[in-house]
């Protein structure tokens, strides 16, 4: 047992952060870090940098570009991707539709997808949810009635991130209504333009438009766009939604957010020195600096114990690291809570184009205005992707036995 | 000992509440207040002042109806069910605490609603220490110069008088040498910047260079800003449990309403505790809101301190823990601008800010002890 | 609406303050606020000098001894007495079998029992708990078979405080072995003398004999000890049970401790000065004194509304007060903890009797031997009367209608 | 990076698992070892010597095994579910901590069980202060003459041999002029009191007046006592983390059997739920206890320190959680002597408080971030 990255590692951290600091624009890297939204082409530009490099899909096959790396470099990698605050390959291609292509997709559907998905030539966006299915995702009422050669789609999915710039939507709908809950459910790609969808934004309460709804009104889709067998599809989800854990703990983000925390305690102003000075202030810092040291570390075990493990089967200790990474996540965003105090209170709305931002003007340090808006947009990070108490009721079943 | 209401108590509580259901019952049209050019209901602001709700702390004999404490609470408690934008806090609570002491001639136009106060007082560098002022005032004849930068003006935007804070000796936290003014919003030398806040009203940065005011625009001294911040903080707790309150019930309407694996999601235990402790957690900030209304108006200044930063305290953690866990129990919808779940989560987030976070309010106690 | 104290209740506060202070032996209050256990003798004492005032049961009528107090005066009286480290009467007389007697026993019962029990000449203890019923107490399995003018009674309680005093006990007892659940239980009186009674004590973690078993073997009761209606018992339990809750938070024995962690405090040595000076300190226990005022205030809404109820339906607000009551209590003992720090750690067992007492050699500070055990002792508190568990069942199904 | 133990690891994870499971294994066995004139059993002692595991942490040409902090944990983890009595902790890990740097000829007996060491060095006044030290060293011809009393000597009533710290200058908290020497234990001018802790283990006062040692009795100063400390925590770390994943499952089993209202309280979901909290806490726990054995031998004494302190702030944390709700979810059958969870949760609220509490510890951290 050495719990110590070996020099190899250390040498492949180094390398992936140098990458990452000389060749990611630092412009979009400061609006990560602030916690402004990214435009679409932040994140285009982004993705296709590391493409260039051969690092958009390091976890996939080598033949669909993938890099055969060990977990632990995997989380090297996502870890140092998250701490400097550089935009993820758009999740929905990379971490989700394209390996459930790779795994369960024909040859046709692979060549013509995957690699439009890692060069991020396609955007895709994910429909799962239903108005009336949160927690309960197998009682989604979207339904796909073939006819011919074609599926014709109705219904309506909700929580559609960035649908507003997709070409695809990778959607579950029912093909048998007559089944049990999870045994009429089909995976389908659908082309976004489509005749017959509509996309409406749901604006969030920081006051965000990252999220959509997506009707359907008979939207035809080609049989061709079927992935798997008919009727199997919440197979291909559950797979989707276990797969690739190594990143779900976010650790990269809060500590990128901490190094703010500090940062920003150093300048704020408080009686005759800094926040930073305030012993009780550093105390509650600490508290979440121990808490994250001993994430990374049940992270890391997990990790390791991934690599033994028959592949496909999500350990269910990825609860707890769900679980604790999305309150370290929201603890992190209280920190900077506080550090804004009085000047969290101003709404400066976000300019549609960066050269308006450097033209506005702040109410207190310029750094505040995003601060309120991102403690208000984590707070579903204990929602999104299976709630906190979702996986509760995982731990308590697959490890505990209850 | 009495919690009863008073029947007049118990009448203003009546009034306030269905003036408030009947403007905000709807809440889309907070956000249609929220548009208007002063960022609130022109028309609802006549009809607090109609109602006589404006005159609440005042004399009668200045024309108000002597409202105390209790009667601050009850109105302030309403607003926060309501998620209200109208600037009675900022005018009537705040504004006035300090023209109320001095029997100024204002009152009537506060009271009818044509002059609305806002307090000019915090400066970048001040955070929340309530002495540290740098603005100045400068003897001028009989009168005074004002000069400085004030910052996160409440409802300072759409204000026709502010209640300034300069310094005309001490150095820069102390108390001595603090004095208060009024001014008119448009005299010379005054200008300020408007901007919306994250719960939707209205703010401003507020700057005074060379500002004149006559003697008699003198209000008073440290103590009297001290005296006014607690009896804003004990309004503010009581308008901060209006709003937990409603979003604590709002919570359980949705998990009896909302089904998912074939049950309403109330049935399911854990939802059920975690429910039971925002109701434990409302129960205890209104009980120290109470406290602080009890206390707002003692006489000895360290006994109301302490009193008025334990019930801050509370109410701050209360808020917290009421409006975290309202998003987390609702799920999504409570994520998004349409539904009101997220506004109530918004406005006690910014209250907790307000005069003190509960770090700050807590080393108060603690120092007390 | 005042919230303050009026003046006349602010001169009973006095009055019955220096009563406590100047009548109950000093030696008997210095042991309830050291955490130590009080002898038999130290709790009939104590509460002889309250009956020789008629404060022993002033919560009960008149006629058996009762004062005709205020709710206010009621809280006031036992807020004081607990804040000045005062034994309580004897609550399995005083607070619970007493009142059931005067609500439902036969006049014959009452005569015999009610003044004994306010003189404290009986010494009662309660049979309610049992082996396999926690929680759900209506599952006791204690039988009591109707033999002439006898019941013959055989099954085992347990948890049954200072049972090895008692004179009394009233047990619940199952008379109709095929009725549902609740419907087949009756309240008994048994003589703690009657051949086929033992009781054995359990030992809890911090040391102490505070509860026993008591074990039934064809105990043979008359019939006139039945309380009541045979098979009604359920119903004087759940009276019981829900009966004077103004004492359940227990403001003041939480109080009381909070002034001895300021005393303790500013005399335990920590670096150049005391461990009062560190304001992390002060901080935790600013934090207790705030919920306490919150709870005081809280529990006096409650008195308040109680007096306005029709009586016999306990509030379900009173659950509230438990929980939150229950945790300050544990806290109060936390902060106790932390101040002995290492001096936590030795074992001093208590001598039976006092002289030996002061012949014992501390190790550190003389107050410290029973901080452990206190903390220990108290984790019960969130247990006994209805776990704080059910007491959330019962707040989210009365109060909140889930 | 390797989370696996090596073979010669796992050969010594099952060997002290199955010593304890034999002799432990049967709780009721405890109290009877507790019974025995030195608190423990001498046969069980003899055992663990027989199995060459006194000699762990000492070099193989001292005849030890050469064994680091990855061994310490492991031999601690499963000392602390067996809730071991005896001085392994006290002889081994601390005090062999200190002649293990000197290379010193006790350590034969030491490895052969009949020296058993204990550390005297806390004092009335020095709380968690590691160098607040009154007791003097005087020199002596070649020797020194130590005076002072020390407290809260673990293990001190049976020791044959003290580590004692003493101060031959330097003011009443400073590092400068602490000295730590062994001596025999019934040395002239050396007494001792011994006396049960609340966790059933045993400890002593010792009292030093005038007694000498000789000039090789000298083992090292302040930095050697810091450095055995911050092993002596890890090692503690990894015996909280063996208690509370026992008390754990434990906690676990009796939800499934126990049953209340007519189906088994693991059943309820507020109750899973707590579990799986209690589950979350012993693995982050668990992960620190891992991190402080990484760095307890780090040549930056500094990262040493914020690393071992950030981890007993974890596992102090870890411990309070698991062990106040493994009371409460068993119910009344954990507050009795006879069941092993109330040891458990005893054993874990005493680790607590050795060498620093929770506050102290994050300080530490706090002020080396």
């Amino acid at each position: 047992m050495d719990l110590r990255f070996t020099a190899e590692e250390i040498a492949f951290r180094d390398e992936v952060r140098a990458f990452f600091r000389s060749e990611i624009p630092q412009a979009i890297r400061d609006k990560v870090s602030a916690g402004r939204h990214l435009s679409k082409q932040d994140i285009v530009t982004s993705q296709r940098i590391l493409h260039a490099r051969g690092w958009a899909v390091p976890h996939w096959p080598v033949q669909w570009g993938g890099q055969n790396w060990t977990p632990v470099q995997r989380y090297i990698f996502n870890t140092e991707m998250q701490s400097e605050a550089v935009p993820p390959p758009l999740p929905f291609g990379a971490q989700m539709v394209g390996p459930v292509l790779y795994t369960f997709g024909n040859a046709a559907q692979q060549q013509r997808f995957l690699p439009r998905i890692a060069a991020i030539e396609d955007w895709w966006c994910q429909g799962f949810s239903e108005p009336g299915s949160g927690s309960d995702l197998a009682s989604l009422r979207t339904r796909a009635v073939r006819d011919g050669d074609r599926y014709v789609v109705d219904g309506q999915k909700t929580w559609t991130t960035l649908a507003q710039y997709a070409d695809w939507i990778f959607a579950l709908v029912r093909t048998d209504p007559l089944a049990k809950k999870q045994e009429g459910i089909s995976f389908l790609l659908i082309d976004m333009r489509s005749p017959g969808i509509t996309v409406c934004p749901i604006v969030t309460i920081d006051g965000g438009r990252e999220v959509n709804e997506v009707f359907f009104d008979s939207v035809r889709v080609p049989v061709e766009n079927l992935v798997g067998q008919e009727n199997k599809g919440w197979d291909y989800a559950k797979f989707l939604l276990g797969n690739e854990r190594s990143g779900i703990a976010r650790i990269g983000v809060t500590k990128e957010r901490l190094r703010r925390v500090k940062r920003l305690a150093l300048e704020t102003p408080d009686g005759d020195g800094v926040l930073w000075d305030d012993p009780a202030f550093r105390k509650q810092v600490a508290e979440v600096e121990i808490e994250l040291k001993a994430l990374e570390l049940t992270q890391l075990r997990v990790v390791a114990a991934d690599s033994k493990r028959a592949s496909g089967k999500p350990d269910p200790a990825s609860s707890i690291l769900k679980i604790k990474g999305s309150e370290l996540q929201q603890a992190a965003t209280e920190l900077l809570l506080r550090i804004a105090g009085p000047y969290a209170a101003p709404f400066m709305p976000e300019p549609e184009n960066d050269d308006a931002l450097s033209n506005a003007w702040p109410v207190g340090p310029d750094w505040a205005a995003p601060i309120a808006p991102q403690y208000f947009n984590t707070r579903k990070v204990s929602i999104y992707g299976g709630s906190n108490e979702i996986q509760r009721n995982i731990i308590a079943k697959a490890i505990l036995g209850l | 000992m009495d919690f009863d209401l008073s029947g007049e108590q118990t009448l203003l509580q009546d009034s306030i509440g269905r003036l408030i259901a009947d403007h905000y019952g709807d809440f889309a049209r907070r956000a249609e207040y929220a548009r208007q050019p002063d960022g609130f209901s022109a028309e609802l602001w006549a009809k607090f002042a109609e109602l006589g709700l404006l005159g609440l702390p005042f004399a009668e004999a200045d024309g108000g109806s002597g409202g105390g404490a209790v009667e601050t609470m009850i109105v302030m408690e309403a607003l926060g069910r309501g998620l209200v934008l109208e600037p009675y806090f900022a005018s009537i609570v705040l504004g006035g605490g300090f023209i109320r002491t001095a029997g100024h001639p204002l009152i009537a136009r506060v009271i009818d609603g044509s002059a609305r106060l806002a307090l000019a007082h915090a400066e970048r560098q001040s955070r929340y220490h309530l002495h540290d002022v740098a603005a100045t005032a400068r003897p001028d004849g009989s009168g005074w110069v004002l000069d400085g930068e004030k910052s996160l003006v409440l409802h300072g935007d759409s204000a026709t008088h502010y209640i300034v804070s300069a310094r005309s000796g001490g150095g820069r936290r102390e108390a001595a040498g603090l004095m208060l003014f009024v001014i008119e919003a448009n005299s010379a030398g005054v200008s300020r910047r408007g901007y919306a806040t994250q719960d939707g009203l209205r703010a401003a940065e507020v700057s005074l260079q060379g500002a004149r005011v006559t003697g008699d625009a003198w209000l008073g001294s440290a103590a009297l800003l001290d005296a006014v911040i607690d009896t804003a903080i004990a309004a503010q707790c009581a308008e901060a449990v209006g709003a937990m309150a409603a979003l604590q019930a709002l919570t359980v309407d949705y998990l009896k309403q909302r089904r998912q694996f074939g049950a309403a999601i109330g049935s399911f235990q854990v939802l059920q505790h975690r429910a039971v402790d925002m109701l434990i957690a409302v129960e205890q900030a209104r009980s120290m809101a109470m406290y602080a209304a009890m206390m707002a108006n003692d006489p000895d200044p360290a006994a109301r301190r302490a009193a008025v930063a334990a019930a801050k305290v509370q109410v701050n953690r209360s808020s917290r823990l009421v409006g975290q866990e309202a998003i987390q129990l609702h799920g999504g919808i409570a994520m998004t601008m349409e539904y009101q779940a997220g506004h109530y989560f918004k406005r006690l987030a910014m209250i907790e800010t307000l005069f003190g976070d509960t770090e700050h309010h807590l080393a108060v106690v603690a120092a007390a002890l």
